[in-house]
């Protein structure tokens, strides 16, 4: 079995990578896809810890993480839909009505 | 510590103990079942026999009056309300909802009490407002009032605003921090989808989109925070996490998750710099919702905060001083300072409020430092729970005032967006000449903001400030008392974040005036010299919070007795 | 509560206790005629029968008047002084000694000494026939109609502060009584106030003896921190004085220095002498008054309080400087004003420069005085003893000379004036309604415009023949006495200290320039020929005006017998008595043997030589340039024909001319006031109001400007602040990255 | 009687279209109230003796808890303190109505003046920080929106510097006085609160303070009492206001409308010298003797500026607005003396100042509503055709430069006398004089430069400005007539007998000075 400290370097480096895209990138559907790995990295982390700790309940947090995650991308596609809708762009950076 | 009382789920008791929150659930399923009553029949299979089941169809005209969402709305969250003060009659008893295993996953106490008071009032105003707010005019579409009325989304906005409170509650009462982050994300999402429910308009859909997309940045953050203790911990109970932290809390690993989950209810409370998003979301955003953002949202995060860093990363568990103290004290001092320079000149009123809500947010955290401050010097020992108790009463019931006059404000602004103004400062010019009562309830939620006495700003943020002072002076008074000579360098550096917030207040001052300016002493704009527009909920739900002010300033013994109550059972090794 | 307490009533003389009423009187009658003048405004009745408020005064001043003179009776006698007959407690604080608190009273009460009599003699008697003249001055001058109640109650309440101030107990509420009296005198300069003339000169007058009173208050200041107190009491007691001399004799000395410059603004000596020559703005009664019989006087009745402190023992020899200072600057002043009204045109403004170097005669005096007691034992030494009394009593005797007779100086002139002004009028403007009199340019009070009047007005030109001879002091006459012994005790002095030789030398030159100007005067106005058609028309005066000039030339005149009398013995507050054990022909006879066979041969000649500059020279000169005979067919009175002749023949058999000296720079500068009010208007307005001018501009630009740039600083931050909110999504998550970086390394270092 | 700051904020506000009867109503009721503290003066109520009020004792005293978990309570009290300036306020108030009965938008405006003397004499009576504090704010209030709605063309920016520039110095105070709070032995006072264990009474505070200020030790320490104490007097120089933080006050008067001026300069200015008096000088005399010098420079600076920049004014309202920086001056001066006799100076400046300053801004007012400018020159020979104004006007002008026999007199003396006796007593440079000496006749030049350009000139043709020409110009009108008449007897009345309000003034003076310094044993720390 992999040792769970490897697993949490992996999530480690998958919600740095993003964290890195989400203030990269521009486009709201890649954003919305980082945030989906920074919380993916979450999981894992979850993950790992539950099986280091032998700790059932860490692998409920996951699922419920998951549930979490799945709501959020509904909601965030519904909003981006309604923002193309509007704006005819889901580029963040033209996004900018508000501002100051 | 006192009696503490056990319920499982669904175990004996557990109705009484959860009653606001299963009413709001119980909410909930009406208002998604009776808007949707009507003549519709159901058609047996293979048949043609149609047995009318009452869902769908012609809707009925009870059923089909726009109003009827928010009435039952109104009345779901403000019967948890009147339950929630009802429980406060005799002293709230201690109970928690725990698990099979004896797990508390719930803590019902003054504590989450007082802070669910706080969410459900300002929700109950926020939908009674909105009740004839939603005819908005001139946003995008052209709809008429009756078609507004018609739209099936005022149902979906009501749903919103119920699952709002139910996540919020579940925040106030959480003993575990996964339980807690999933109220929060519950109350996030409602309110991510309340910001972009104008999706008719350019602003509401990019202010949603802004809002939900950095807040769920800041959850990610979050949530990995919450791994990163979990896999040092174990646990995510709030009480295991206390004793693991006392014992190896100053490792990288806690002090790394700490600070990841400090930056999701960061978000929250929108403190520098992770406030951006709240300018663009409260002036994207209907006014109403706005408020409850400003007001029961920051006050979510507040309990996050709270229970992160005064049960999990307690002071009392770490040798000298807290970790956390310098970082959060900083923070807090940008927080106030940005928040007020950009809303000294910003000329949209909502986001003028939005920025003095992110420097009402750096007040707070100065109170969070001060707590975390108490037991600085050994050689002055006194008794720091006392300390803790005033502070902590001083933020409860900041927050709770704050629903009065913040709320308010922005309900007034909302008066003004029904005909399509509010974001800008010259829309409000001669509302005094055009409604003398909203102007004068601006005027006073605005002078109460701004700290002038008697109002209940003022007495809040005394409150704070006089907590942060009796934390900063430690015992001196003692010391003092025996002769010793003692100068500025012997009080605690918080003290000067006391000063910094007399001195925000100050310049606050100035930009709450000029809305007062505008409103009294400048001519209406064009075309808005008529009257308003009607609506006598928003205007009822404006007097409460009126009345709120003034007697929350003149009259808070009672009040500041509640809210020291729920600071004590916060912790009851401070009680 | 109301801690006044009205007791320590000390009934010394029956009359002391209606002392009050001298000032009360007045005082309520301001209010009362400035109110019914105000309703009763151009009521027939008023305006004629009460002559708008003249009727009223005039009881209330003869009031005073017969009070003051029954005071006066009691005290006429060998000392019998009254100290304190009054006292109400008006402030009442304490101070921290360092160690103690020690109570401290600021009172107010009567005290009544020599001094005190002969000023309150002065100041009723001229107030009554003042206010006599007034009423045939102001009211028949149609300028005046329905402001003159506004006149009388100034004037009545001014008499009120000049009595006050007289009779007060204190330095402080001299000085208390001496701001009033300021204010009065402004407000009656400033009467005619819509010339910008009088409304300049009513603030200069203000401003100028204002400085001085600066000085006077911080003198006080410091004299109560000597005394603990300001009462003539306790300041007066010799134990006191020598306490104070033992410790600090030269603070005193500054004190009174400081006092010492109150007193040279109020009586307008140089270097403060500037506002008086345009303080004749006012009307004439004001001038005759303030300007020239009472309030200049308060200068020097302040100086006379002093004597008390140099004539301690315990001060002796300490307040030598002091007394110096006061003599040199009364003979700077004496000449100044001298030569400037040499060349003088305007009536009143020969008569306001005759009155300060006068009044600078009388401070020459008392400086002597004041040195003679500071420097000789004189209160066991009876010789010495003599010698002080009577060379303070010899200013004090020439303050009461000259107050009479430049009231009435001021008097004749003011009828000259008026006379001269209707004539004007009456032939110039006998078709209009007669309101508009500032429509020309002819100057009713330019002597140029006058000459010859000698005939025309009989009794206005004796009072000023006597007037004059009486300032001259022309052998016999009025301040011959007294000015006679101010030279000669000068030089007495200077002989003992050569400083002294200065001013000793200014009061002799003094008298010869006092002659020419006065016989210039008396010329120019009088004598010669009328110099054009107005002059040729002048009427005699009426009933009003003649009363107060017919009383003072007999009152002039008489001051052979005060000074018989022994008036120089008891003024000073001697323990002479008024009536000298001599009797009254002996005392004339000693006088008259004192100042003309004088035993003391240096005396012997200073005498002659002051007679031979001050009654020959002076107005011989003034003779061969001026007047001339009358016009044909005039006639005058006998009395005034031997002058009028004399003139004649001078003026024919000695006349040159002097142009030259007329048209010499130094005449010019003599045009100017040497230059000297010029500087004070330059230094005014080129660095007093500049100066305030930029402090305003800095006020607003860098006090006020501070605020504001951090106001717009805050601004000009808030919008960098708010540009960091750019709009766009992506940087609000980089910001949070940030946030979340800061904290992940901050935390990190700590763990 | 003790809630005559309750009872006046609950009068009447706004109602449209009432105005005679609710300026009648406000009339009626401010002459009750004067009714009432003339009374108290004169003893009809209860048997109060002024003069023999010990220190931090006081009269009519009264308290109720309010706030008990904070030891807040509803605390008010009268000593020969705060008593003259009750008197003060309720004196102004229905002069000022008098004064400015034809004032438009009457019904709001009067009841606004009640408000403000309701606030003015809850900051005077409260014995208890937390009220004081909350009456201080509150006078601000009023005063913005006289000045916002009743204010002259640039009222916007100066009522919001009023507001903030006070607001900002009274946080800062207000922080002072919670640290003042916590400093305080916990649970050893009465009226300690519940759940902080401190109390914000005033008495209770003075007492403790006296009570530890023996010998060589401080209430407090040394080093707190200082800073305390600059922290406390930050909100009051402002308030007084002293140059450099007066800036606000040239902006605020002269943008004011006259009633407000008049209140503004009469009472709430004095506020801030009662502030003095009530707190840092009864509680931390160390400090008092350590920043002695500061103070004596502040003064002497706000003396001397002030006049200067008087003199360099041509609108005749600022110019009234820096004299009153100038004769604020003399407080700090007379504070800064150490002197019993310099504070009571002090006092009486405030008392004195009180009832001349209205009747300058009246005067002001009168003229603006008359000319329509405020320049001094746009109007000459002013004695001809309004001579009601033009008396008023050089009366006023007297009273403030110092006449003998006014009010203002005898305070500038007392200062003046004070002042030397220290200078001498503890060796200061003589120096210190001069500032004085110059300001009394800089104060005479520039009133009378005034004056000359104002009431004087004018000659045949008088002057009006050009936009009015053609016009008749009216005298005041008979209710301003009337006001300044009472004002001028008041002014003669103090000023012939001062002790009336003098004596429990000296009274207190020296009880406050017994209480402070002698007790302790020294003069100086």
């Amino acid at each position: 079995m992999i040792d769970p400290a490897w697993v949490s370097a992996l999530s480690a480096l998958l919600f740095v990578i993003g964290l890195g895209g989400a203030f990269t990138r521009k486009n709201a559907i890649i954003v919305l896809m980082c945030i989906e790995l920074m919380l993916n990295a979450a999981n894992m982390q979850f993950a790992a810890a539950a099986v280091h700790h032998g700790d059932s309940t860490g692998w409920i947090y996951t699922i419920f993480a998951i549930a979490i995650a799945a709501s959020e991308v509904a909601i965030g596609l519904a909003i981006f839909l309604a923002m193309y809708g509007k704006h005819e762009s889901i580029s963040l950076d033209d996004v900018d009505v508000l501002r100051n | 510590m006192s009696d503490l009382k056990t319920v499982e789920p669904f175990g004996e008791g557990f109705i009484s103990a959860l009653c606001p929150e299963l009413i709001l659930f119980a909410g909930l399923i009406l208002l998604i079942v009776i808007p949707n009553l009507g003549s519709g029949k159901f058609r047996i299979p293979g048949t043609q026999t149609r047995v009318p089941w009452l869902l769908g169809g012609n809707r009925f005209k009870l059923t089909s009056d726009p109003r009827l969402p928010s009435w039952i709305a109104v009345l779901t969250i403000g019967t948890s309300f009147v339950m929630t003060i009802l429980s406060f009659q005799d002293g709230v008893e201690r109970t928690a909802i725990v698990s099979e295993g004896g797990t508390q996953i719930l803590m019902i106490n003054a504590f989450s009490r007082v802070f669910e008071l706080i969410f459900f009032g300002a929700l109950t105003l926020a939908s009674f407002a909105c009740m004839n707010r939603l005819d908005v005019k001139g946003i995008g579409a052209k709809l008429s009032t009756e078609e507004l009325y018609n739209n099936r989304r005022q149902g979906d906005f009501y749903i919103l605003m119920i699952t709002c409170a139910l996540g919020m509650s579940i925040v106030a009462l959480a003993q575990d921090l996964f339980v807690l982050f999933i109220g929060l994300e519950l109350a996030s999402f409602s309110t991510y989808v309340l910001v972009a429910f104008f999706k008719e308009s350019k602003s509401g859909t990019e202010a949603g989109m802004k809002y939900f997309i950095v807040g769920s940045v800041a959850s990610g953050v979050g949530l990995y925070g919450l791994s990163m203790l979990y896999l040092w911990a174990g646990s995510l109970q709030l009480d295991v996490l206390a004793t693991t932290f006392a014992q190896s809390g100053n490792e990288a690993l806690p002090m790394i998750g700490i600070g990841f989950v400090l930056v999701g209810f960061g978000f929250k409370v929108s403190a520098a710099p992770f406030h951006f998003a709240a300018p663009d979301a409260y002036s994207g955003a209907s006014s109403p919702v706005a408020g409850v953002l400003a007001t029961a949202s920051k006050a979510m995060g507040i309990v996050g905060l709270l229970r992160i860093l005064l049960i999990v990363a307690a002071p009392e568990s770490s040798e000298d001083g807290t970790v956390w103290l310098v970082c959060l004290g900083l923070l807090s001092i940008i927080t106030m300072t940005w928040g007020n320079l950009a809303a000294l000149g910003s000329t949209n009123p909502k986001r003028m409020l939005a920025y003095s809500s992110v420097a009402h947010a750096g007040y707070m955290l100065a109170a969070i430092t001060a707590i975390g401050a108490w037991n600085w010097d050994e050689t002055l020992s006194g008794d720091p729970g006392e300390a803790a108790v005033v502070v902590l009463a001083a933020l409860i019931f900041h927050l709770m005032v704050l629903v009065a006059f913040k709320l308010g404000a922005f309900l007034v602004l909302s008066v003004l967006e029904s005909e399509g103004g509010g974001s800008k400062l010259s829309s409000l010019g001669g509302l005094a000449k055009r409604e003398p009562f909203l102007a004068v309830a601006m005027f006073i939620f605005m002078i109460s903001l701004a700290g002038v006495p008697p109002l209940a700003g003022f007495v809040s943020k005394l409150l704070v400030i006089m907590g942060i002072v009796k934390v900063a002076l430690g015992d001196m008074s003692e010391a003092l008392s025996t002769g010793s000579e003692l100068g500025l360098s012997d009080v605690h550096w918080v003290w000067w974040l006391a000063l910094a917030m007399v001195i925000n207040s100050a310049i606050s001052v100035y930009y709450y005036l000029r809305i007062v300016v505008v409103m009294f002493f400048e001519e209406a704009e064009e075309g808005r010299s008529g009257p308003l527009p009607n609506g006598w909920q928003v205007r009822f739900a404006i007097l409460v919070c009126l009345i709120a002010t003034l007697f929350m300033g003149v009259a808070s013994e009672k009040i500041l007795q509640i809210c020291e109550t729920a600071a004590q059972s916060f912790n009851y090794n401070w009680a | 509560m109301a801690g006044s307490s009205g007791s320590g009533v000390i009934l010394d003389s029956g009359m002391v206790q209606y002392a009050p009423l001298i000032i009360l009187l007045p005082m309520l009658a301001f209010p009362v005629i400035l109110f019914l003048g105000k309703v009763f405004n151009k009521n027939p009745f008023w305006k004629n029968t009460l002559k708008e408020g003249g009727l009223i005064a005039l009881p209330v001043m003869a009031a005073s008047l017969i009070i003051s003179l029954l005071l006066i009776k009691d005290h006429l006698g060998s000392f019998a002084g009254i100290k304190d007959s009054l006292n109400i407690l008006w402030v009442n604080t304490s101070v921290w000694d360092g160690g103690v608190l020690e109570p401290v009273t600021l009172g107010f009460g009567i005290y009544v000494d020599h001094v005190t009599v002969m000023l309150l003699f002065v100041a009723s008697f001229l107030c009554l026939l003042i206010n006599i003249f007034s009423v045939g001055y102001m009211n028949t001058d149609p300028i005046n109609d329905n402001k003159n109640h506004r006149f009388y109650a100034e004037f009545v309440l001014f008499c009120s502060a000049m009595l006050g101030m007289v009779l007060a107990d204190s330095f402080l509420w001299l000085f208390i009584f001496w701001e009033i009296m300021g204010l009065c005198s402004y407000l009656l300069i400033g009467f005619y106030y819509e010339k910008p003339s009088a409304a300049y000169a009513a603030k200069k007058a203000f401003l100028t003896t204002r400085i001085g009173d600066v000085f006077l208050m911080i003198g006080l200041v410091m004299m109560w921190d000597l005394f603990g107190s300001l009462d003539y009491d306790v300041v007066f007691n010799s134990d006191n004085i020598a306490e104070v001399a033992a410790q600090s004799s030269g603070t005193l000395q500054w004190a009174l220095g400081m006092m010492f410059i109150g007193a040279v603004g109020k009586s307008a000596q140089f270097p403060l002498h500037v506002w008086l020559p345009d303080a004749m703005e006012g009307p004439t009664p004001v001038s005759a008054l303030i300007h020239a019989a009472t309030m200049v006087n308060a200068g020097l009745y302040l100086v006379a309080r002093m004597f008390p402190f140099f004539g301690d023992a315990s001060m002796s020899g300490e307040l030598v400087d002091l007394a110096f200072i006061i003599a040199l600057i009364g003979g700077i002043t004496a000449v100044m004003a001298a030569a400037i009204a040499f060349v003088q045109n305007d009536l009143k403004k020969v008569l306001a420069y005759s009155t300060m170097s006068q009044l600078a005669y009388i401070f020459t005096g008392l400086g002597c005085a004041m040195y003679l007691a500071n420097t000789l034992d004189w209160q066991n030494d009876d010789g010495a003893h003599y010698i002080v009394i009577v060379a303070f009593g010899a200013a004090l005797f020439h303050l009461f000379n000259h107050a009479m007779a430049k009231g009435m100086l001021f008097m004749a002139s003011g009828s000259v004036i008026h006379e001269v002004h209707h004539a004007h009028h009456h032939l110039h403007h006998h078709d209009d309604n007669g309101d508009d009199h500032h429509e020309d340019d002819f100057d009713a009070q330019s002597m140029d415009n006058m000459g010859g009047l000698a005939s025309k007005m009989p009794l206005t030109a004796t009072a000023m023949l006597v007037g004059s001879a009486s300032i001259m002091g022309l052998p016999f006459i009025g301040g011959f006495w007294s000015k006679e012994g101010i030279i000669a005790n000068a030089w007495r002095v200077a002989q003992d200290d050569p400083r002294f030789l200065i001013p000793a030398m200014c009061v002799l030159i003094g008298a010869g320039m006092t002659g020419f100007y006065m016989s210039r005067m008396w010329l120019k106005t009088f004598a010669g020929k009328p110099s054009n058609e107005v002059a040729a028309h002048v009427g005699p005066t009426n009933t009003w005006i003649k009363i107060p000039l017919f009383t003072l030339i007999f009152v002039t005149l008489s001051a052979i017998i005060f000074a018989g009398m022994g008036f120089t013995h008891w003024a000073p507050d001697s323990e002479y008595s008024f009536m000298s054990e001599r009797g009254l022909a002996e005392g004339i006879v000693y006088e008259m043997k004192h100042a003309f066979a004088n035993s003391d041969s240096f005396f012997f000649v200073i005498t002659y030589v002051a007679i031979a500059i001050g009654a020959i020279l002076g107005p011989g000169l003034a003779m061969s340039l001026y007047g001339g005979n009358l016009a044909e067919g005039e006639q005058t009175k006998p009395w005034m024909k031997p002058v009028i002749r004399l003139n004649a023949w001078v003026y024919a058999r000695f006349n040159f001319n002097n142009s030259s000296i007329a048209e010499s720079s130094l005449t010019r500068a003599l045009e100017q006031r040497l230059y000297i009010d010029y500087y004070y208007d330059m230094a005014m307005l080129k660095i007093v109001a500049a100066f305030s001018k930029k402090s305003a501009e800095a006020d607003t630009l860098v006090i006020d400007g501070t605020i504001k740039s951090i106001e717009r600083g805050s601004q000009s931050l808030s919008t960098l602040v708010r540009s960091l909110t750019t709009g766009s999504a992506r940087d609000y998550i980089l910001m949070i990255s940030v946030g979340t970086l800061a904290i992940f390394f901050f935390l990190w270092g700590v763990a | 009687m003790i809630l005559l700051g309750f009872v006046s904020n609950a009068s009447p506000r706004v109602r449209e279209g009432l105005v005679k009867p609710i300026r009648m109503a406000c009339l009626v009721f401010s002459l009750l109230l004067l009714v009432l503290t003339t009374g108290m003066f004169f003893q009809y109520f209860g048997n109060v003796s002024w003069m023999d009020i010990q220190f931090n004792d006081y009269e009519y005293m009264a308290s109720y808890s309010w706030i008990d978990s904070l030891g807040i309570n509803w605390t008010v009290g009268l000593d020969a303190l705060s008593f003259p300036m009750v008197w003060l306020t309720t004196f102004l108030l229905p002069v000022t109505i008098i004064a400015t009965w034809n004032e438009k938008y009457g019904a709001t405006y009067f009841p606004l003046l009640l408000m403000m003397g309701g606030a003015l004499i809850g900051v005077f009576v409260s014995l208890d920080l937390f009220m004081f504090y909350v009456f201080w704010e509150l006078t601000l209030i009023p005063m913005f929106f006289l000045i916002l709605k009743w204010g002259g063309t640039d009222r916007k920016y100066a009522a919001q510097k009023f507001f903030i520039y006070t607001f900002t110095a009274s946080v800062i105070m207000l922080l002072g006085l919670i640290t003042l709070f916590f400093l305080q032995e916990p649970n050893t006072l009465a009226s300690a609160g519940t759940m902080t264990g401190r109390s914000f009474s005033i008495p209770e505070l003075i007492d403790s303070a006296r009570t530890a200020n023996v010998g060589d030790n401080w209430f407090l320490g040394k080093t707190m009492q200082n800073i305390l104490f600059v922290m406390l007097m930050i909100g009051f120089l402002v308030k007084l206001p002293a140059v450099p933080f007066h800036t606000w006050l040239p902006d605020a008067h002269v943008q004011a409308p006259t009633g407000g001026s008049m209140l503004l300069a009469g009472v709430m200015l004095k506020m801030g010298a009662y502030g003095m008096f009530r707190l840092p000088l009864s509680l931390f005399p160390h400090a008092l003797y350590h920043f002695q010098l500061a103070l004596m420079i502040i003064g002497m600076v706000s003396l001397v500026w002030g006049a200067i920049v008087c003199l360099g004014q041509t609108n005749l309202k600022k110019m009234v607005a820096y004299s009153s920086v100038s004769h604020m001056g003399v407080i700090l001066i007379g504070i800064a003396t150490m002197q019993p006799m310099g504070w009571a100076a002090a006092l009486f400046m405030m008392f004195a100042h009180g009832i001349i300053s209205p009747m300058l801004f009246a005067v002001c007012g009168a003229f603006k509503h008359h000319y329509h400018s405020m320049e001094i020159g746009a109007m000459r020979g002013m004695a001809k055709h309004s001579p009601w104004l033009a008396t008023s006007m050089m009366f006023a002008w007297m009273a403030s430069l110092g006449l003998p026999l006014l009010a203002g007199f005898v305070a500038e003396l007392m200062m003046l006398i004070a002042l030397w006796h220290m200078i001498s007593l503890d060796g200061w440079s003589i120096w210190w004089m001069v500032g004085p000496a110059l300001v009394l006749a800089l104060t005479a030049a520039y009133y009378l430069w005034s004056m000359q350009r104002t009431i004087f000139e004018g000659g045949e043709e008088t002057q009006p400005p050009a936009s009015m020409a053609g016009q008749i110009i009216p005298d005041i009108s008979n209710s301003e007539k009337f006001a300044m008449l009472i004002l001028a007897f008041f002014t003669i009345l103090f000023g012939v007998m001062p002790w009336i309000a003098l004596d429990m003034m000296d009274d207190w003076t020296k009880q406050i000075f017994e209480g402070l310094i002698v007790f302790v044993g020294k003069g100086g720390a």
